[in-house]
């Protein structure tokens, strides 16, 4: 029936000219502002006489994040079950629910809060230009796009302009080897994984015969697949690819050395937007085209789940660099938010939306703080330049504390909701080993964050005397108080975001739904 | 009529080239050619379903993986030029700062 | 449900509860608003606001209802709706005790000690751990109880971390992740206890404990399972052999304060945790359970004893000895008696204020000789009579001599043991013998013999100390002599719980002890003639 | 009816010769110039096969885009570099790593064929197909795929483009100065590492 | 009437409480006389209490007061209750009086110790502890007392702490009576769980017709082990030669004369246990007794500290008391008690007395002809020695035949056998004791003839604990007499010691005041033997002190033999009983121990960080994977590509 409805949007004779679909602007107002923003921006950027304009970029990306965010609320109502439902729009390709939703305006407030880190960054680094905010903004359309893609050719399209646009991010830092070399590293992987990816969706189109997650969805719910190898393997090299995006071990060895390698505020972004994006195509992909089959798909995402929680927290415990230590808590990160995704029902998805917007302030504060403490050069990022931070910057030291802490998921902080969000969810599917493994695992990486806390206060400063500067901008101010409040927010007042999360599930959007 | 299985074979083939040269070569652009390679045998597996799903949607994804795969050698190329002139002949088992 | 409760909590118009949970961390917060060269002022602030929190617990105490064996003083706002998850309150018998202990236990510690450096961070994190530790007591909801179970490991890592000596940041960290690891279990546990309930009596999830524990849907493995994992938890807490290795360490590099908070507050979390989310929520598996329980608790009595006796730190000495007294409460326990129950209840007391104490007092020989190596030690009797008399009655009582706090409930404990598992009691019996030995032997190197040229200096007992002291020496000496008002709070909900348990496990005797003698015996024998035995052969 | 089979059958197993020894050229060639020669010839086996299945455009655009566009850039990046000689530094291949190398992406290949051949003999989906392939005006198939179903995927490849734009300027942007993170990884002996031997 | 009982301890308790505050500053000697005092005042209390009840009917003598509840749980209702009955109030009278007149002497033998008002604290707190065990309604105040008079022991015992051996002794008196107590406790426990409580009376009550002989034979065995550690038997008997250390009216006081009898008292108390139990029971009982009482005694023959001897003796002693109790003699034990309360205080404080003139040396061979010095001390002293001799007519001969009587009564070889050994130990003791009176008061004036460094190299008496007070006896040295304070107890005592027989002389029904007073708590009890047959025995017992004393002096006072041939080496070192003890605890139970806290160190604790490091390496090693090369990373992606098609393979189809 689904198809048949499928088909009757689609089959237009081509005799009789194209009928291009018509496109409800006002409900991709969201991917519009960040698309539109960010090409105009190019063209004014390039169109200025003087490149360095103050401010210029992290203004205009936070204007236009900003208004993206804004057009999300009026759409958040409008595709409620009180309002109009899910909107399925251009010909099935985007399916505007209320789970694309919160992943952009999730997005956007990454882009925002970047943003205020980047601009002081830039300065400090002599790397001032708008590029980089573009690419930014061009990236978040990307994330928006494979959030609300309906169809797994515009998933595609959509992870393409992601991670493009992220590995030249990642090799900005003109100065740094170490930059370049993340770049490259991300570009040869991430290529890789794209291709993986196609391959996936290539079987996928073969065993199923369409792109579009609807007709999937209703193919596999008209058919019972007997020999299922073809679906099987579709969806198996699909994981890899998107398992690559969210840093998955086996598939998480580029993120250690990217995040490392990269300008911070970039990890930062990488960290959060890239990653919320990456999960929802995950969460798409298998959660709503192939939720049928999740007994085919959910022993691979159970592996990828421990794996990850076990190499993240492991491997986290004895690095020296603290970005690096960051890169690998995010893997545990992944590895708990998977759990969300294995879970597959919608305990599950709210969890993992819960999880990813927890993240995505514990992860950018933390990074920000990195960005900081990095100092001119964005090199000092040595376990041993944390020492005596607790003396010397006590209100920095803090901050961080309590990032660290809520990453460890010590309770009245974002973290330990979000990791009872994950755990809860577990539950209601019985997965009692998963659910002990994820919680074990937060102990062993519960050490890396003692760790960093424990040389910011227990230890002596690696150097004597007053230490190099810290100087914390404005903006970074707000971005790092931003991203503090919503930690402890999150954790004691939890019940606003987690009412938005419940009721995130994305859905199956048929094309008729316009 | 072919059956679309020897497509998918050669296919499948041609992709186990490209991961294999990826893992064994050290140049850089090689490698990037190794995921050109990669994109083309999955443009072959698309246009072979397409085939015989007698279905005009896999050859329209063929073109976006062409637009990708442009896209991404422009950026690709950019930053392996980027990284040649600081460090002129190096290898991608060299670009190894980052690790641990 | 909560309607009910509420009505049986009386009509009283004021509930301390929440002021006495959140008034230290207020205070916290006011603290960290303080200008940073305004030092004593954080410590004004600290000490008043742990004495409002302390004055809330005293009013929990004298009107407390001693006649309702339920929660009283119920409260509950909603915290995570979705999941049903409620900041809900209340005490019953138990609970009354160790929030007074906690408020106690903070305002003399906080009094008592001052830090070395960093006064400011100092007091804050004493505070956060002040509500921490309340709360942990007055939850009713079990994600609330892990909430604040697990907070209360912040502020203690600082605490240790920044405040301890020796091998500080080793021992933090060790304390931090023994106990998180035993959290692992507890907050799965938790949450498959509510999954597991909802799926059994249907209905919105909850994490009431009231509900849980009445409605006992959960079947008799899967409630197995899950006292396990709460076990795994509160045993590393409490700390039971073999999971006790944390306590020495962090006991030992702690700072003063926090010895005595750690070895007053944090153990009995534990403990309080076996009696509300293990004996409470799952009496069967309580029972299942109670042959390993009373073994391990047995072997910790035994083992803590002689690790106890072998040490050459004081401090560790203590600490190793907190082992076996938390032995004696986990038996009594696990004895599913009402005299065990009762007994473990008052030695968690007690313990909070004996061991409290020798901390103090060996925070004081370590500040004034710098050392605690116990070789280092000796002859100071003769220096400081009165400060070796005030050791002297706090060991005695944590020899558990009658008479003073140690003893009525190790006794209790013990008899409760007894009566339900005759040789697990016998055996542990014998654990106050090796209380004597190691503490005696301890008093002798330490305070017996001649001084040496530093120990000949050791200055006696200031006034300032003293009074730190003095409301831990008036209560040992006055719970040792006249527990009553203690236990009679403590009983009826002990009876309840027994009750409770004998209602859903057939094994368990609601009545104590068999024997024809109850308690009319011992009052109608009041004033009778005397009876005379018979004239032998 | 024979007849046109044997052509295809001839057609494709020609073709597929090609494209494999160019992708083995690919990986095996020392000299970056045969390489990206090696690629061509792949790409012209491939395109000769979507001629053999009725893809006349994406042939047609295979050759002109790939072939050339794509590879006469990476020509062009290897003149540039200079690196066009016999891989001078990097020659040797450890038979350790060729090894694991040729086991992994053989086995990938050959896994992925089990699954991929074990599909039922009539291809699945076929109820859900978009547009009816038509060998005589597939362009215009295409086209109107293109511009209905993906039309919003088509629209926002211009964004994919605009960040390769974007991207080539930021890349090639000349550093001011030298680089200043070379001491901050003192694991590495030679932080300027040009390459050649395994650290190892 | 009930309510004054608690007056009885409330002095102790207040003289403690006053001294512990106000201590200090009262000082020497007021403290001393307010201590006096207290204990005064409840020896006063308990004879008020005892006319209360001499002047009731036998049946209705019995005050229970029930102060407060103590430790209420559940049906486990344990009350602060005193009770007075016959039984009770005899130990009453006779601590606190005995406990007087020690308190008395020590004013005069503690002056000028600096902790003088300490010493007074820990006596009233003595005397508060042992009226509460005697006073106590049930096991549990009992138990109270007991610690409390362990602890007091302890304290009194360390009470020169500076010398590491008195501090060990203290200790090692405490620890070893907790090795009695576990067997209280465990007692305790069990009497609760067959009675339901554990009160006296309810006890008395169940006794007969709930209690199985066997339950009641356990507990009469936990009972005992309980009172071998109080009251020094074997084998726990090893604390108390050592507990000498303490000043010496301690020695009088407690271990001499009250808290060492505590441990008889209990099972006096717990009689009708006794009488439930299997029979077998009261014979472990009486053995045990009666194999301490010679065993001590022999012992004490080779001891030169004048202590030591009078530690074995009391040792020696209270195995006479246990031999009673075990054979049913209830009442013999308690005169007995009594009586040696009063000869054995009397003995102490006369060697308090020889000690003080002598500068603390406490070796009888530095002594000699001290009768023409110290002649108070001297007379109340023989009169002493002839009551412990058991010559006739002096209270000790009266109170050990009864006993010897009693198990000459029994009618079973077993009883024979223990009258038997009872009369050795007589012997044995008419013997050490002569030996001592002979040493010390009479023969030549041994000190004079000395070395300077004579302190040294005594072998195995040289743990002289008071020299630590840093007195040297010197040959020039004159004893003195004792200050009155000191001297007026010795004669009270000395008239007591001497007369005290007639409590319960056996000469008629009439005569025997304590076996009617104690009649209702204990039961009227026969000897088994009377008339001729009970003559014949105390002559023979007469005869065997007699004897004993001769061959004392035959050796000692006449030089007729060579003391060596009775100074055995295994005597000296009392049977080597506790340097075996000493040798387990240091070798080993050390070494269990050490084995212990090593596995706690290496094993537990070694888990926990093993698990650390093994996380830790697991993490290193992993970390050499990311070696930072691409391709690496690549074979990651495509190895974890071919698991999951791996899966897939295998998965497909099913």
């Amino acid at each position: 029936m689904i198809a048949l409805a499928a088909q009757a949007v689609i089959d237009s004779p081509p005799a009789e000219g194209i009928v291009t679909p018509r496109v409800p602007w006002s409900a991709l107002a969201p991917v519009l502002v960040l698309f539109v923003g960010s090409l105009l921006g190019v063209v004014v950027v390039s169109l200025l006489r003087r490149r360095v304009i103050p401010h210029l970029g992290s203004t205009l990306a936070v204007v236009v994040a900003g208004a993206a965010l804004c057009t999300v609320v009026p759409l958040w109502h409008r595709v409620g079950s009180r309002g109009e439902g899910p909107i399925s729009a251009v010909a099935g390709a985007v399916a505007l629910d209320r789970y694309s939703l919160l992943i952009t305006a999730l997005i956007c407030v990454s882009v925002i809060l970047v943003a205020l880190l980047s601009d002081g960054y830039l300065r400090r680094e002599d790397l001032d230009g708008p590029e980089l905010y573009l690419l930014m903004l061009m990236a978040a359309a990307g994330g928006s796009v494979m959030a609300a893609a309906n169809d797994l050719v515009v998933l595609f399209v959509g992870f393409e302009i992601l991670s493009i646009a992220t590995y030249v991010l990642a090799a900005m830092h003109r100065r740094r080897l170490s930059s370049q070399e993340a770049g490259f590293k991300y570009l040869i992987l991430g290529g890789t994984a794209s291709a993986i990816l196609l391959y996936g969706i290539a079987l996928t189109y073969g065993a199923t015969g369409s792109t579009s997650l609807v007709d999937i969805s209703a193919f596999l719910g008209d058919h019972v697949i007997t020999r299922d190898g073809l679906l099987l393997a579709g969806i198996g090299l699909m994981v890899v690819g998107l398992g690559f995006k969210v840093a998955a071990a086996p598939f998480h060895m580029w993120a250690p050395d990217i995040y490392q390698g990269a300008p911070s505020p970039v990890s930062a972004f990488m960290s959060s937007a890239v990653k919320i994006a990456a999960f929802a195509g995950l969460g798409r992909v298998l959660v709503t085209g192939l939720g049928s089959q999740q007994r085919l798909w959910g022993p691979i995402v159970f592996v990828l789940a421990v794996m990850s929680l076990i190499v993240g927290a492991v491997l986290a415990i004895t690095q020296r660099n603290v970005k690096r230590m960051l890169a690998y808590s995010s893997i545990n990160h992944a590895g708990f938010i998977l759990v969300g995704v294995y879970v597959a029902n919608e305990r599950g998805i709210a969890a993992m939306l819960f999880y990813l917007a927890a993240y995505l302030v514990m992860t950018i504060g933390s990074f920000g703080v990195v960005t900081v403490v990095g100092g001119r050069g964005d090199g000092r990022h040595d376990l041993d330049d944390y020492r005596g931070m607790g003396g010397r910057r006590p209100g920095l030291a803090l901050l961080f504390t309590i990032l660290l802490l809520a990453q460890a998921g010590v309770p009245f902080t974002a973290g330990f909701v979000a990791k009872l969000g994950v755990i809860e969810a577990a539950a209601t599917g019985s997965h009692w080993a998963l659910a002990v493994v994820a919680m074990l695992s937060a102990t062993i990486s519960a050490f890396l964050y003692l760790r960093i806390i424990s040389a910011m206060y227990f230890s002596e400063p690696a150097v004597e005397g007053p230490g190099p500067r810290i100087v914390v901008g404005r903006p970074a101010v707000v971005a790092l108080g931003v991203a503090v409040v919503a930690t402890l927010v999150l954790g004691i007042v939890p019940g606003f975001m987690t009412s938005l999360a419940d009721r995130a599930r994305p859905v199956l959007v048929l094309p008729g739904n316009r | 009529m072919m059956s679309s299985n020897a497509y998918l074979v050669l296919s499948a083939v041609l992709f186990g080239i490209g991961i294999a040269g990826l893992l064994i070569r050290r140049n850089p652009l090689v490698m990037f050619m190794c995921i050109e390679l990669m994109l083309n045998a999955v443009n072959l597996s698309f246009v072979a379903f397409s085939r015989s799903l007698n279905d005009a949607a896999g050859q329209v994804v063929v073109m976006f993986v062409l637009v990708v795969a442009a896209a991404e050698v422009v950026v690709g190329l950019g930053l392996i030029v980027a990284i040649m002139r600081r460090r002129p002949g190096a290898d991608a088992d060299a670009l190894s700062m980052l690790r641990g | 449900m909560s309607a009910q409760l509420l009505a049986a909590s009386g009509t009283a118009s004021f509930n301390p509860i929440p002021f006495m949970v959140l008034a230290p961390v207020l205070g916290a917060v006011l603290i960290a608003l303080v200008p940073r060269a305004r030092d004593e002022v954080a410590r004004q602030i600290a000490l008043g606001f742990s004495l409002v929190s302390f004055a809330m617990a005293i009013a929990l105490v004298t009107r407390f209802d001693t006649h309702e064996a339920g929660f009283q003083f119920l409260s509950r706002t909603p915290f995570i709706k979705s999941l049903g998850i409620s900041w809900s309150f209340g005490i019953d018998g138990i609970s009354l005790w160790m929030v007074a202990l906690t408020g106690l236990l903070f305002t003399v510690g906080i009094a008592a000690v001052k830090p070395d450096h960093d006064p400011k961070a100092y007091y804050g994190w004493m505070l956060v751990l002040m509500t921490g530790s309340m709360g942990t007591f007055v939850a009713l909801d079990l994600i609330v109880f892990f909430l604040f179970f697990e907070v209360v490991l912040v502020p203690m890592y600082f605490l240790i971390g920044s405040w301890g000596h020796g091998d500080k940041v080793y021992a933090a960290t060790k304390f931090f992740l023994y106990t998180t690891f035993g959290s692992a279990f507890l907050f799965v546990g938790i949450l498959a206890t509510a999954y597991l309930h909802q799926r059994g009596a249907g209905g919105h999830i909850t994490f009431d404990v009231v509900r849980i524990a009445r409605d006992q849907v959960i079947g008799t493995g899967a409630a197995r399972w899950l006292f396990a994992a709460f076990a795994i938890a509160f045993a590393v807490k409490i700390p039971m052999f073999p999971v006790h290795t944390w306590l020495p360490d962090a006991h030992t590099e702690a700072p003063t304060a926090g010895s005595v908070i750690l070895a007053g507050v944090l153990l009995k979390l534990g403990a309080y945790g076996l009696i509300r989310f293990g004996l409470y929520l799952f009496p069967e598996a309580a029972h299942f359970f109670s042959p390993l329980m009373l073994t391990l608790g047995v072997v910790g009595i035994l083992y803590g004893a002689v690790c106890a006796a072998m040490q050459a730190d004081l401090k560790r000495l203590v600490a190793y000895s907190s082992v076996a007294h938390m032995g004696f409460i986990v038996i009594g326990l696990f004895s599913l008696t009402r005299q065990g129950i009762d007994g473990g209840v008052l030695q968690m007391l007690n313990h909070g204020i004996s061991t409290p104490a020798l901390f103090l007092l060996v925070g004081l020989i370590y500040e004034r000789r710098h050392t605690r190596e116990i070789a280092q030690l000796g002859g100071i009797q003769k220096v400081a009579p009165v400060f070796a008399g005030v050791f002297m009655l706090v060991m005695l009582s944590s020899v558990g001599l009658p008479g003073l706090n140690g003893f009525p409930g190790e006794f209790l404990a013990l008899a409760g043991t007894f009566a339900h598992a005759r040789w697990w009691g016998v055996l542990a019996a014998s654990g106050t013998i090796l209380a004597a030995v190691y503490l005696l032997w301890a008093y002798q190197r330490v305070f017996h013999g001649p001084a040496n040229a530093e120990n000949r200096t050791f200055a006696e007992l200031r006034v300032s100390e003293a009074l730190g002291l003095l409301p831990l020496l008036v209560l040992i000496v006055a719970l040792g002599v006249f527990p009553k008002p203690v236990l009679d709070r403590i009983e009826p909900s002990v009876n309840a719980l027994v009750e409770h348990m004998a209602d859903h496990v057939p094994a368990i005797d609601r009545n104590d002890v068999k024997a024809p003698v109850a308690a009319e015996g011992a009052e109608a024998s009041q004033g009778s003639t005397s009876s005379t035995g018979g004239s032998g052969s | 009816m024979v007849g046109t089979q044997l052509v295809q059958q001839v057609t494709f197993v020609i073709a597929a010769m090609i494209a494999i020894a160019g992708a083995i050229g690919v990986i095996a060639f020392r000299n970056t110039v045969h390489n990206a020669l090696s690629l061509v010839a792949t790409l012209f086996g491939v395109a000769v096969l979507y001629v053999a299945q009725g893809a006349y455009f994406l042939a047609a655009i295979q050759v002109i885009v790939y072939a050339g566009a794509i590879v006469v850039l990476f020509l062009f990046v290897i003149m540039l570099l200079g690196v066009d000689r016999v891989e001078a530094l990097a020659a040797e291949r450890r038979p350790a790593v060729v090894a694991v190398g040729s086991a992994l992406g053989a086995s990938l290949a050959i896994l992925v064929l089990v699954a991929v051949l074990a599909r039922g003999a009539t291809p699945t989906g076929a109820r859900s197909v978009a547009a009816v392939v038509d060998e005589a005006r597939d362009i215009g198939v295409l086209g109107s795929l293109l511009f209905t179903r993906y039309v919003f995927a088509f629209e926002i490849t211009s964004l994919l483009l605009t960040i390769a734009v974007v991207g080539a300027v930021v890349l090639s942007r000349r550093p001011d100065g030298e680089p200043i993170d070379a001491g901050e990884f003192p694991g590495d002996d030679e932080p300027l590492d040009l390459g050649g031997m395994e650290s190892e | 009437m009930n309510s004054v009982l608690w007056l009885i301890p409330a002095f102790p308790l207040a003289g403690a409480l006053v001294l512990v505050v106000f201590g200090r500053r009262l000082g020497d000697p007021l403290a001393g006389w307010l201590a006096t005092a207290a204990s005064g005042a409840a020896f006063v209390m308990s004879v008020t209490v005892f006319a209360s009840l001499w002047s009731r009917g036998s049946e209705a003598r019995v005050l229970h007061q029930t102060l407060f509840t103590w430790i209420p749980a559940g049906s486990f209702k344990i009350g602060m209750g005193l009770l007075a009955d016959p039984l009770s109030i005899a130990m009453c009278l006779f601590v606190t009086g005995v406990g007087t007149l020690i308190h008395l002497y020590s004013i005069g033998y503690m002056k000028g110790d600096e902790k003088f008002s300490k010493f007074f604290f820990y006596l009233n707190l003595f005397v508060l502890s042992m009226l509460m065990l005697v006073l106590g309604d049930n096991l549990v105040v009992t138990f109270l007392g007991w610690e409390g008079v362990g602890a007091c022991s302890y304290f009194l015992v360390a009470f020169w702490h500076e010398d590491r051996a008195n501090a060990t002794a203290g200790k090692k008196a405490f620890v070893t009576n907790r090795v009695g107590d576990w067997g209280f406790l465990v007692g305790t426990f069990l009497t609760w769980t067959v009675v339901g409580s554990v009160n006296y009376l309810d006890i008395a009550d169940k006794a007969h017709h709930d209690i199985t002989a066997i339950t009641a034979s356990m507990l009469v065995l936990l009972f005992l082990a309980a009172a071998t550690g109080k009251s020094a038997q074997l084998p726990l008997f090893v604390w108390l030669p050592d507990a000498m250390a303490g000043p010496t009216p301690v020695s009088a006081l407690i271990h001499a004369a009250t808290m060492v009898t505590s441990g008889v008292y209990l099972l006096i108390r717990l009689h009708p246990l006794i009488e439930a139990a299997s029979p077998w029971a009261s014979t472990v009982v009486a053995w045990v007794g009666a194999i301490t009482a010679l065993v001590a005694a022999t012992i004490a023959i080779a001891q030169n500290d004048i202590k030591k001897v009078l530690a074995y003796s009391t040792v020696s002693q209270l195995g006479y008391l246990f031999i009673a109790v075990g054979t049913h003699n209830y009442v013999a034990a308690i005169f007995h008690m009594v009586t040696h309360a009063f000869f054995k205080a009397l003995l102490f404080l006369g060697s308090g007395s020889v000690i003080l003139s002598m500068e603390h040396d406490q070796d009888m061979r530095h002594y000699g002809n001290l009768r023409k010095y110290l002649p108070i001390t001297a007379g109340t002293f023989i009169v002493a020695w002839l009551a412990i001799a058991g010559v006739p007519p002096f209270s000790g001969f009266w109170s050990k035949d009864e006993i010897l009587a009693g198990a000459w009564g029994q009618g079973t070889v077993s009883g024979k056998l223990l009258w038997a050994v009872a009369l050795i130990a007589a012997l044995l003791t008419a013997f050490y004791m002569s030996r001592q009176v002979f040493m010390t008061f009479f023969g030549e004036e041994k000190w004079r003839s000395l070395g300077v460094d004579h302190l040294d190299g005594d072998g195995a008496d040289d743990s002289t604990p008071d020299s630590a007070h840093g007195h040297h006896l010197t040959p020039e040295h004159t004893p003195r007499e004792s200050p009155w304070t000191m001297t007026v107890p010795l004669i009270a005592l000395g008239v007591l010691a001497a007369v005290g027989g007639v409590l319960n002389l056996p000469f008629a029904s009439g005569t025997k005041f304590l076996e009617h007073w104690l009649e209702p708590v204990v039961g009227h009890h026969d000897l088994g033997v009377g008339g001729l047959p009970l003559v014949v025995l105390a002559v023979g017992a007469s005869l065997i002190a007699l004897a004993g004393i001769a061959l004392a002096a035959m050796i000692y006072l006449r030089r007729r033999a060579d003391p060596a041939m009775v100074e055995l080496e295994p005597f000296a070192r009392g049977w080597y009983i506790d340097s075996a003890y000493s040798a387990f605890v240091a070798g080993p139970g050390r070494r269990i121990f050490d084995a212990i806290a090593w596995f706690d160190r290496t094993v537990v604790d070694g888990a926990v960080n093993g698990v650390g490091s093994l996380v830790d390496s697991t993490s290193r090693g992993l970390s050499q994977l990311q070696n930072g090369k691409v391709r690496s990373s690549a074979i990651g992606i495509a190895s974890g590509a071919v698991a999951i098609a791996l899966y897939v393979v295998l998965r497909m189809g099913s």
